[in-house]
Parts: C-alpha cells; structure tokens; sequence
C-alpha cells in the first residue's frame, strides 16, 4: 500500500470541497497529477496543491492507496466521497460529508466531524475518534434507499437524525445520541452506547436499535413485548425488547407482521 | 419569590406585529407590539412582577430587555412568549440542527427583573447596535 | 431573408406520401418553399441521412403543477444524475427534468411540438409561466373536462350547447388547445376518496356516468369542431382485467364521425394504451390483452392511440386520475403527492420504479410494443411514454430502436428475471415485425400532427408549412447493425432546424429560436345562462375570483392562435 | 374621479386574497380606501402612498451616512459584489412576484451563487417533509366546498392569516358545506389558548415541543393499538375521541404552521403528519396544507424547481450543475459557519427576521437589500436598492399557499424612477455579462468548475 499525505498549508477563506479526494481519485497518479486534481472553494475551482503540500504517490490502485490528511481541515468537505477501496486517515477534525456515498474501504478521522458523514453509505467502514454532527449515515434528502451497508462507529456523542431511512449497515455511538433515530428505517442497525433523548425509531419499519443507557422520552407507538439477552458489539448483556412503530405500517413475512425494535439495557 | 426562572420560550407572529410592520420597523407601533414578553400569571407571580415591569430575558446565545404582559392567548405555566421581530431574535438560538431553520421556538431563558435604569432599546438600536453601526438617536 | 437548402437526404414524409426519396428541402423566411424559390441558399449536406418533419408529441406531461410537483418532492431525481450545463442554462433532473433541460432534450431528438397532456384550468398561469421558460419547443396544454362541475352539471341533462359554450370559454379562459379527459367522474368521486371503477359506475352526487361523460365530451367536440378529439385518459388505469373497461370506453365512439375543418379524422384519441389493455384478475396472473384492444382499435378508424411505452426506468408517475395514485402508493409506500383541484380535478404524484427484475414492470413492456407492433395504421398509432408515467420521453429513442428491431427487443428481454412468464403472458415474443423509418415518421410526425389538427402547420415537409426539419445520422439503405447506433442516432439529432433556424447541430443546442404557445379560440354564439352559471360559479364555490381566473394576455407567451368559428 | 379597481391581491399572507377594491386617488397618485382587505392588507396599501418612500439608490459612506446613487451605478456596484465573491448569498423573496423571482435565478446562475428564500426559515421544515413522504394536498376551494373536519395544528390564522378562516376553512358555505360553520368539526392544537382555539369544537393543549409524539399517538391509535395513559400532556381519551372524529370525517384538512416548523425536530413534526394524512386516507379523505407564510413565498419554490428542481438553497456555485442541501446550504447556516463572502437581501428583512448572531456573521462581508422599504436590513446594508412594491405598484403572478397561481395587478404607479425587481435583476444580468466580457477581453477568464459528471 502506497501512502499520500496532503498538509493543509493555505487554508480555505471559506470551505473547501474535496469529493476527488479519493483513493480511486489518486490511485495511479503522481504527487505532482495528485496536486493538480480539482477542488472547489465556492465557484473558484482550483489545484488541490494550492492548499495542500502533496507528498507520496497513489498506488496502483484505489485499495493499494493510503491518503492522510494533516493540518487543519475542520473546513474541508466531502473527503473520500464515493469511495469504493483503499483508506483515508484524517489526522483531526473533518467538515461535513466525509464518507458520503462511501462504498468500500476505510476512513479514520481523529478528531471531530460535522453533519451529514456516512450519508448513504453502501459499505467500507467510517470510524471517527471525536463526536458526530447530524444525519450521521443518514439518507440525502428525499432519498428513501438510506445508508444500505458498512459500517460507521463514532466514539463521541452525534446529533439528530442518525440513520433516517436506514436499510441496512450498522451504525455504532459510544456516547449520546440527539433526537429522531432510524426514523423511517427499513433495516440496519444502530446501538447507542451512552443515552438517546427521544424520537427512537419514529414511523421506523424494520431495523434494530440497541440503547445502553437511557431513551429519555420513548416514544408512544412502541410497546414492551419481553426481555432478551444479547451479545451486541462485543457486550453481553440483558435488554428490554420493544416492538413498533406501532403507527406506521409493517410489511408481514410468513404471515406475521415485521416490526422495528428496540432493545433498552437493563 | 425567586429572582431568575427558567422558561421554555417561543416566538411566533402577532396581529399586532403584523400591521405594525407592514407601518414600518421603526414606528412606535411595532416597539411596543414587539418589545413586550407575554408569561403565565404564575410566572409573573413567581418574579414578584406586576404587568408592564421589564424584565431581562436570556438564553442560550443572548439577551434582551422586553416589556411583560399578562399572556394575551393563554400560556401554561413555564411557557414564554415574545412575539416574532427584533427583540424576540436577539435571544433565537441560530442552531438549525441541519434543517436550515433557526429555533424560533422551544429553547429555554430565564427571565429576571431588570436592574434600575434598564430600558428597553429601539428596533435599530439593537440591530445596528449589534453589527457596530448605531450612531444614537438621529 | 434566409435561406437553406437541405440536400440529397432520404426524405420521409407521410403527409405527403414521401418514403425515402433522395431530395432537397427547401426553406425560406422560416417556411418551406419550393426549391425553385431559393435564390442564393447556404446548404446542408444531408446525404446519407435521414430528413424528417420536426417530431411531435401528442402527450407529455412537461409543464403545470403536478409536473413541478414532481421536480420539488424528488431532489434524489437530480442527485449524481444531472448532466453539466452546456447550453444556456442548467440542465437539471432525470425522470423530471427542469423546463430548460425538457426544451433543450426534445430539441436534441429533433422534436419540435409538445402537447402537455394535462392542464388543470385553475393553474393555467402556472402552466403558461412554465411553457414560458421551456426553450425551443411549441408548446400547447390541454385542460382537462371530464371531472369538471360544469361539464358533469350540463352532461347529465344533456345540454351539448351549454356544454360546448363553457368548453369555448374555459380554452379561452386557460388558453388551451382541446378536450382532455382524464377517469372521467373517477377524479371527482376522489373528492371523497372514492372511484368510478368503469364508465357504468355513477359519479358521487352528480349521478352521471363515466360513459355518458365521455359521450357528451365527444358530441361537445365535435359540435364545435375543434382541431383536436376528446383526448381521453379511461377508467381504471393500471388494474388487472382493464382491457374490458377500455373496451367499453372505446365502444362509446361508435357512431360518431369527425366534423372539422383541420383534417382530423378521429372523434376520439385514447392516450397510453399500454396502462389500458390488462388481462388477468390479479397482480398473480397479470397479462396482455393488447392484441384484443389493438385489434378493436385497427377496426375502428374514428380512433387514434398512443402506446404510453414502459422504458424501464426509475421515473416519477403524475396524472390527474387521483384515486389511481393513491392506490399505486399503497403498492410501492413511496412518497405520495396528491392535489385535488376545487371544481376541475385532482391530480397525484408517486415515484415508481420499473424494474426488469419485476414480471408486471416486464409484462408492461411488452404490451406497449404490442399495441405499436400489431397496429394496422401507424397513421392512428403513436409513440410516447405517457412521459414521465411509463419513461421518460428522452427514452424515445430507445423505444423506436425497439419498434425498428427485433433483435434489440430480444437483447432488452434477455435482462428480465421472468422472462419465461412474461412471453407467456404475452404476445411479444411471437411477434417479428420491425418498422421502417417511414412508418417512424407516421408515429411521431405526421400521425401525431394529423391527430392534432396542426397537419397544415406542423409535421411534414410540403412548402407552406413551418421549417421544423430534423436530420438524423441515419442511411435507410445502409441501417446500423447494432440497434444502439440507432438509439443513439435518433437522441442526438444532426440537425434541427426550428422555423428554419438551425437549432441543433451534431446533437448539440446552438441557439434558441422563440418557441410559441399554440392555443384554440372559438367562437361560439352568446349563451346567457353559461354566462349566469360561470357568475355563479365563482360567486360561491371556487376561492379565485371571476376576474382574475382567466389568464391575463400578458402572461401569455408567443402565442399561436387556431381559430374557431362555430357561428357561420 | 377618484377610481376603484376591483379583484385586486393583496400583498400580505399566503391567504392571498384577490377580493379587494382599492380606490384611488384622480390623479393615480394616492390610495384613498380599500375595501374587503384585513387590518394588515389595509396598512400595506396605505403605507405604499403615506409614507416617505425611498426613490434612489443608497450607498453607505465612510461615515456611515447614506448617500443617493443612481440605479446605473447600484446595478454596477451589485453586479461587482457578486462577480468578485466566491459564494454569494442571495437571499429573501417572500414579497416579490414570480417575474422577479426568474430574473433573480438568471443572476444567481451566471454569478455561481446561492440562491434562498424566507422558505429556509420559515416553512423550509415543510419542503424536507415533502422530500421524504410527499404532500396530499388540495385547494382551497375544496376544504371551502367538502371539508367537514377542520384541525389547526401549530398554527394561529387569527394572528397570522387573518381571513383563512372566513375564506376557506371554517366559516365559509361551500358546495356540500352549504351550513357553513354549523357544518364543520373544528380542532386546534396548540401549547397555547390562541384566538385561533377560541373558535375550536376541541382544544389540545399540547405541550410544547412534544407533537411528534402526539402525531405518533394518533398514527398508533388509528391502526388500533394501545397508547399510554397520557402524551404529550393529552390524556389518553381525548386522543381516542380526536381520532374517532378524523376516521368518520367525510373530508378533513390538517393545517399547520410555524409550530411544527420551528421546534426540536422541525421537518419530522411534519412528516409525521403527512403519514397521519396518508393513514386517514385509508379511512376517509384528508388533507394537509402548511399554512405559508407570505403572500408570494410559495413562488420561489415552484420557480426555482421548475428551473432547478429544488425549491430552495440552492447552490448555484458550480454554474453547471445545483445541489441543494438544507443544514447546509441554507442561509441561517451558510451564515453561522462563515461559508459565504457577500449577501443579498431581496423583498425580505434578514435583519429583522434572521436571529441576530446571524445577522452579525452575514454582516461580516458586503451585504445589499433590494427592497421598497426601510427596513432592519436597509439600515445595516452598504447598498439599498428600492424597487416597486408588488400587488401595489407592480402587476406579476404570485403562488397562494396551496400552490394556486393567482395573478395580481397593480393599482398605481411606482414613485417615479422607481424600478421593479424583475427590472433590476435583468439590469444585473446584462451588467454581469458585460464584466465577464470585460475579462474575457483580457484573457482573465475565470475558470469554470466542471461539477459532477452525469450517470445516466
């Protein structure tokens, strides 16, 4: 695996948007062809190199290619964007978008995201050390196939709307989780380490929510059917097992209808 | 008696406000449809006020002095409003939890009386105020 | 004065009988002119390609509120799909495409001629400020009828008269272009969340039957003679066993013939077929009944069609037939916009995605082809997607590649988890035929125009006639084996001229010559108690005012005025 | 003969109400009395003649002063504005006809910028819900003519649309409402007793912040489920009495307004309720309106999504290709985050309207207010260009707020030299234009992003 490192020299007046910063992007290109790929501040199109020192070539490919990102790029968006292989290593915060679209390969960001990271991810792995903004692999708007696959695991607390339109994947919060997750999910899975403040699973279909802590205002449409133990990211342990929405509509398999659940630790 | 409460703020249109700004944001009649803060008789009661003191109100991201009056359209207790305009945006959080759309209503403040020698400002002295371009009454 | 001569083309025009012949088309001032009358033309070589009138859609949902309805609720339909700008302005959307990029695309497969298929009366300033925006292409927009409290109030007591003075008034009034019609009574009965299941079942309150509404429409129409027939939109679209209900709806033009002054020959046009001609009595045995409706139709010459052709594409489904939207939401529980209009209609707008991997998306396929590939007049039969419901209409291309080749329907069918199924459901396997450029220009030029009543103006190549001309890479003694070159050739045409200005050229947007507004005024004598009922009408029950519903001349764009005068 | 005009839109609520008669003055000079209009519509039109109106162009000096320029040298100074930033801002058209809105898009597209309306902050949490779960609607005329169930939901007509109700929803005698009030179920759900629920059957006094659960109650409820004893502060029986009535309507009607709109969760309190809407359909018919703010502010949305598909935010900064993105590419946040570096305050008050931090952060770069009005933003901008005031002065098409085109007229003439919106933004146009000819000539041509390629 060949590594490139982009130092961020000459930040952006306003926000950089960086969607060709990509393993697939770089793969088989130069330092020098890296530092000419295109990136946006506003309408300006400009050299990558004009803000970043570029150091390191691509590898032959997206997945033999390792991009790390240096200096301060808490106003750089939309970092490995449609990403299918390969690994990008950002070394503190990130802005909004990282990972969208992502389809495979990984993505480690130290420091702290915004909004909208993992946005419809179909595969590879999102792995943030710092907090989460909202719409944390969430759907774009009006998009009802939301994230499909993946793996996304936020050490830190996230904000609301984690998971809208989930179909499939798994989302992991080490802290709390703001209000409205996995609303109108068909599927997935999300756990929640710390606490989760309300709208659990509104007009949520089919999916899997796992809440360690406390949901501190549950919503009225799910309802207590048992308790259950589980193993859920690597913790053993006994939840209470609620089903719904109770209020939205639930396709039946087998003749029995699917619900949405949600497990609260006991 | 407490000397600050807490309580859930919302800041929706008026009638009065309405006709006042269609006249003009600098009239007398849009500062007083817009600079008054409408609570619960309980809460008034809990201050210790009587309608028309001012008070302070303050949340997460600032602060404004406003007029109280006796809810007009019947609070509950812990409840404030103040009626959509100037005074009401100098305490709206900007946090649009990326919908795009600030949290006009549903944030929290205390209110508290004023200190003596408080007075409410002008519409313009508070928006030019805060971007450095008030020059004083012309 | 300009002029151009467009030489050596193979020349296909059905208006005038011409099959391919190696001519010149001349043009001059915007018209076609006799070559004789070229003094110093510049010149287009067209030699080795195809010439053909500028093409014509008889129905498209391009402009009006359900259309942008369509655009607003779905930005996933612009997501990673649009296309970077390379006209004059963004070109944006997939199934829903932005007005600019619908104008600039019809242009590129060398269309010049879109009739919006639905217009509901109260938004007609909507629709004229979209047709507004809608480079290149003549738009007209028909209103629609057939739910209409006026039209539903004087067809029940048969008043023809009454009934023809409020059509008059309401072309006027929304500056449209003919009778639209769509699930008559079944758009009203939506008002209370119900629905006319077929043309005997009786409108809620208004007890008048789809059938005599559509009947009446037609007795209206050609009372006053308009250019266009009752375009008609039948009972219980989409439903398993529809083709009986079709049947009967078609039934009702017996016995009516044409009476106009615009060389249209049919009393009735039946849009989207393909939604209409269903067997079977459940989703489980789904099946095509379009040999027995297609031959109806081939027996029956006072009736025109469109296929409405299933492309296989994720789309956005818009009509006014309400109730059908609201029921195709409770097949897929995709988003659902309804918007019931006071008086006149409603309308519904659901995503839908027709899938290869699906039997019933498979089997829709194949009924639209048959329908086209089994027609003994392709004069009477023409294409569309029932644009955006069944495709989008840029897959137009594709589906005159299908039309033209076996061989491209044999590969498309190779893609289809139940193919077995489908042939069995259907006839299209069995069917070899494959249409020629001719009978091409029949279904999307002369046909259409002919249908329209705009054959004098519109559609084909004889001197007097606007210089629409499309040229496309096309050799008709030397056709592409690969049926993709065909699709390919016909998406970007070599040449459009628009009024005789080139327009496109290798497929791309030169210029932007005006586009017009083609609308139906007729006159009719004083009727004193129409007049009262409108009054009426307005006074009580709609919530716009009598003097602001009409639309004001200055939102009118370039207008193209057809004249009617029913009181010689 | 002082003259009355009849039919004419009045310039105020997203009621749009196109019954008024304004009598002018003989010269055509002043509004004399208008008749039909509410006590807001009425201060408008009096406003527009009454008043000291401002006829020039003003540029902020050095000192702080406004100094009168003319309209050549603004449309100079605002074309410049938008030709030297990255990402400008243009932002507002609450109050402008759809005319104005076309020739701002054509300016916002060529200056590569982003183009808002008072739809972000406003009933923007309507459009993300209509994104997500559409919008079974209707006209207005249809609740006038069937409605017999009526819920108000976040949302105070009394205050803010002041003939919403004797027009449409509950008073009026429709078709098959021929007993007008007797004839209709009116329900109001607010956290407060507004003046609005003063004329309701059925008052809910939810508290604040808390009606996505109550909707979630009632979706529950109807598909026969049990809820707990009490939510949201309603008790469990008043929720099964509510419900009952919805499902045995013969046409119901939800409106709701800033009270889903601008509290925790925004977006999803409507997408609840049009699930709610979408259930009851499998019992009966209904319906759901927002109840839209300005007289013109559902124009923009239709506009800008026929031209783009997007009814607001839209980033225009790639020139070939819109993205929309409300949380980020909307006003309030664009401006918070400091993603923008020049602001356009058209036919709104950002300063009034926008909560004041924003206002500070927007202040930061060249802001320019397009307005025929003193307002919070002209008293704070480097420019103001005054323009004619729509429904009053300049005729246009304008969209009520259930998506009705309702065409409005003009009843006097602008004061003199005073140009409309659609007039000015064309004038930028052609300005900007030549600036990029300009360059052009001397081969600085700036570069043009290639955006996102397409994937058919």
């Amino acid at each position: 695996m060949k590594t490139v490192t982009l130092t961020m020299t000459n930040p952006p007046e306003l926000y950089l948007e960086g969607q060709n910063i990509t393993p697939d992007a770089f793969a088989g290109k130069t330092a020098a062809e890296i530092a000419a790929i295109d990136v946006w501040e506003g309408k300006l199109k400009s050299p990558l190199g004009k803000y970043f020192t570029v150091e390191g070539n691509g590898g032959a490919t997206a997945a033999e290619t390792r991009i790390i990102l240096r200096g301060d790029c808490s106003r750089l968006k939309r970092v490995g964007q449609q990403m299918t292989a390969g690994e990008i290593v950002i070394e503190g915060d990130a802005d909004m978008y990282i990972g969208g679209w992502m389809k495979g390969g990984k993505i480690h960001v130290k420091g702290n995201v915004d909004s909208f990271c993992g946005l419809a991810m179909e595969g590879g792995e999102l792995i943030i050390d710092g907090k989460a903004g909202h719409h944390l692999g969430s759907s774009p708007r009006g998009e009802w196939r939301g994230m499909q696959g993946g793996l996304i695991r936020v050490a830190g607390s996230a904000g609301n709307d984690t998971a809208t339109f989930m179909n499939g994947g798994t989302i992991i919060i080490g802290g709390d989780a703001d209000i409205h997750v996995s609303t109108h999910a068909e599927g997935g899975t999300v756990i929640i380490k710390g606490n989760a403040k309300g709208r659990v699973g509104g007009q949520m279909v089919k999916g899997d929510i796992y809440v360690f802590g406390q949901i501190e205002n549950p919503l009225p449409g799910f309802k207590q059917v048992g308790e259950v133990e589980q193993e859920v990211d690597g913790v053993k342990a006994r939840f209470i097992h609620y089903i719904g929405d109770l209020g939205e509509r639930h396709p039946v398999s087998k003749g029995k209808p699917v619900y949405g659940n949600i497990y609260t630790r006991i | 008696m407490a000397n600050k409460i807490t309580l859930n703020m919302i800041t929706q249109r008026s009638i009065e406000e309405g006709v006042a700004m269609e006249k003009g944001k600098t009239t007398p009649e849009y500062f007083e449809a817009c600079s008054i803060i409408e609570l619960h008789d309980e809460d008034i009661k809990a201050l210790g006020l009587v309608p028309n003191q001012l008070v302070r109100v303050t949340s997460e991201c600032g602060s404004v002095v406003v007029k109280v009056v006796k809810g007009r359209q019947t609070l509950y207790p812990g409840l404030a409003f103040i009626p959509q305009g100037v005074w009401a945006n100098q305490i709206v959080p900007p946090r649009t939890q990326a919908t795009g759309e600030p949290q006009y209503s549903g944030f929290p403040v205390t209110v508290e009386p004023v200190a003596s020698g408080e007075r409410r400002k002008s519409a313009l002295e508070l928006v030019q105020g805060a971007v450095g371009m008030w020059r004083g009454e012309q | 004065m300009s002029e151009l001569l467009i030489k050596n083309g193979f020349v296909f025009d059905p208006l005038q009988g011409i099959r391919g012949d190696r001519m010149d088309i001349a043009v001059k001032d915007g018209r076609i002119v006799e070559t004789s009358a070229l003094q110093h033309p510049e010149t287009i070589d067209a030699s080795g390609m195809t010439v053909m009138a500028g093409g014509i859609d008889i129905h498209s949902h391009v402009v009006g509120p359900k259309v942008n309805v369509g655009r607003l609720f779905r930005p996933e339909d612009k997501l990673f799909k649009s296309p970077l700008k390379r006209c004059n302005r963004m070109e944006m959307g997939f199934s829903v495409p932005s007005t600019f990029k619908a104008g600039y695309d019809y242009a590129r497969m060398g269309y010049v001629f879109v009739n919006e298929a639905a217009m509901p009366p109260l938004h007609s300033p909507h629709v004229h400020e979209e047709i507004r925006d809608t480079p290149i292409i003549d738009n007209a927009a028909m209103p629609v009828f057939g739910n209409n409290w006026f039209t539903l109030e004087y067809l029940k007591n048969h008043e023809i008269e009454n009934n023809a003075a409020y059509t008059a008034w309401l072309l006027r009034a929304t500056r449209g272009f003919a009778i639209k019609v769509v699930n008559p009574g079944g758009t009203e009965a939506w008002g209370w969340g119900l629905n006319c299941e077929n043309v005997h079942d009786p409108v809620p309150y208004f007890e008048i039957t789809p059938a005599e509404i559509i009947a009446g429409l037609i007795e209206t129409n050609e009372h006053l003679g308009l250019p266009h027939s009752v375009h008609l939109h039948c009972n219980n679209l989409g439903n398993p066993g529809n083709y009986t209900d079709t049947l009967d709806s078609l039934k009702l033009a017996e016995g009516y013939t044409p009476k106009n002054n615009f060389g249209r020959e049919q009393v009735l046009h039946a849009t989207h077929l393909q939604f209409h001609s269903y067997g079977g009595d459940s989703w489980g045995n789904f099946e095509s009944r379009a040999p027995d409706v297609i031959d109806y139709v081939n027996s029956h010459d006072n009736i025109t069609i469109d296929i409405g052709q299933v492309t296989l594409d994720e789309t956005t489904t818009m009509t006014a037939d309400g109730p059908f939207e609201h029921h195709l939401r409770a097949l897929n529980n995709l988003k659902w916009a309804n918007t019931d209009v006071e008086l006149e209609t409603a309308a519904g707008v659901v995503p839908y995605i027709y899938s290869p991997k699906v039997k019933v998306c498979t089997i829709q396929w194949a009924v639209g082809l048959e329908l086209a590939l089994l027609s003994k007049d392709l004069m009477r039969t023409f294409v569309s997607t029932d644009h955006p419901n069944a495709g989008p209409f840029i897959r137009y291309p594709r589906v005159i590649t299908w039309l033209m080749s076996r061989a491209a329907r044999d590969a498309t069918m190779k893609t289809f988890k139940w193919l077995e199924r489908t042939i069995d459901a259907t006839s299209i396997d069995g069917i070899d035929r494959e249409l020629d450029l001719y009978e091409i220009a029949q279904m999307t030029r002369a046909g259409p125009a002919k249908a329209l009543g705009i054959s004098n103006t519109y559609g084909g190549l004889a001197p007097g006639m606007d210089a629409d001309i499309a040229i496309y890479a096309l050799n008709p003694e030397n056709m592409p084996e690969n049926p993709e070159e065909i699709e390919k050739a016909l998406s970007r045409c070599a040449c459009l001229l628009k009024d005789g200005v080139v327009t496109v050229r290798d497929g791309e947007v030169l210029t932007e010559p005006p586009k017009r507004t083609v609308w139906v005024d007729v006159k009719v004598p004083e009727n004193a108690q129409v007049q009262r009922d409108i009054y009426e009408h307005f006074l009580r029950y709609y919530s716009v005012n009598l003097g602001n519903y009409s639309l004001f001349e200055e939102h009118l764009f370039n207008p193209r005025v057809i004249e009617v005068d029913t009181t010689q | 003969m002082p003259k009355r005009i009849e039919n004419v839109g009045c310039p105020y609520c997203g009621v749009c109400c196109d019954d008024l008669v304004v009598t002018v003055s003989d010269d055509g000079k002043k509004i004399l009395e208008v008749e039909n209009a509410c006590a807001i519509g009425n201060q408008i039109y009096h406003h527009a003649t009454e008043s000291e109106r401002v006829r020039l162009p003003r540029l902020r000096q050095p000192d702080g002063t406004y100094k009168e320029i003319s309209y050549d040298e603004a449309i100079d100074y605002a074309a410049r504005v938008l030709y030297n930033a990255k990402k400008p801002l243009i932002y507002g058209f609450g109050s402008t006809n759809c005319e104005g809105m076309a020739a701002a898009a054509k300016v916002g597209e060529k200056a590569g910028a982003i183009l808002d309306n008072c739809a972000s902050i406003c009933h923007g949490s309507s459009l993300l819900a209509i994104f997500d779960n559409g919008y079974p609607s209707c006209t207005l005329g249809e609740v006038k003519n069937r409605a017999d169930v009526i819920l108000y939901w976040g949302a105070n007509p009394a205050h803010a649309h002041p003939r919403h109700m004797s027009r449409y929803s509950i008073f009026p005698r429709g078709f098959f409402t021929g007993k007008g009030h007797k004839s209709r179920k009116i329900i109001v759900i607010d956290p407060r007793y507004t003046d609005t629920a003063r004329v309701a059957d059925i008052y809910l006094q939810v508290k604040q912040g808390y009606d996505y659960d109550l909707f979630n109650a009632f979706r529950t409820v109807a598909r026969g489920h049990e809820i707990p004893e009490e939510v949201a502060g309603i008790k469990r029986e008043k929720i099964l009495e509510v419900v009952e009535i919805m499902k045995n309507a013969r046409f119901g009607t939800i409106f709701y307004g800033m009270g889903l709109c601008h509290t925790d969760g925004r977006n999803h309190n409507i997408d609840i309720a049009i699930s709610l809407t979408r259930d009851l359909n499998d019992f009966t018919k209904w319906t759901i309106m927002a109840m839209r703010g300005h007289y013109n502010i559902t124009g923009p949305n239709q506009v800008w999504s026929w031209q783009y598909g997007f009814p607001y935010c839209l980033d225009l900064s790639k020139r070939d290709i819109a993205h929309m993105n409300p949380g980020e590419t909307s006003s309030i946040d664009l401006a918070m985050r400091g993603e923008i570096d020049a602001f356009f305050n058209v036919a709104t008050d950002a300063g009034a309207h926008f909560p004041i931090e924003a206002v500070k952060e927007l202040r930061k770069h060249p802001w320019i207010t397009i307005d025929p009005n003193i307002c919070m933003a002209s008293e704070i901008s480097d420019l103001h260009i005054p323009v004619g005031i729509v429904g009053v002065e300049v005729p246009g098409i304008v969209y009520r707020m259930d998506n009705v085109p309702v065409q409005y007229r003009k009843v006097i003439d602008p004061p003199e030299g005073v140009i409309s919106d659609e007039e000015l933004f064309e004038r930028i146009y052609q300005r900007l234009c030549e600036l990029e000819a300009e360059d052009a000539a001397k081969e600085r041509v700036k570069t043009t992003a290639e955006g996102i390629p397409a994937e058919d």
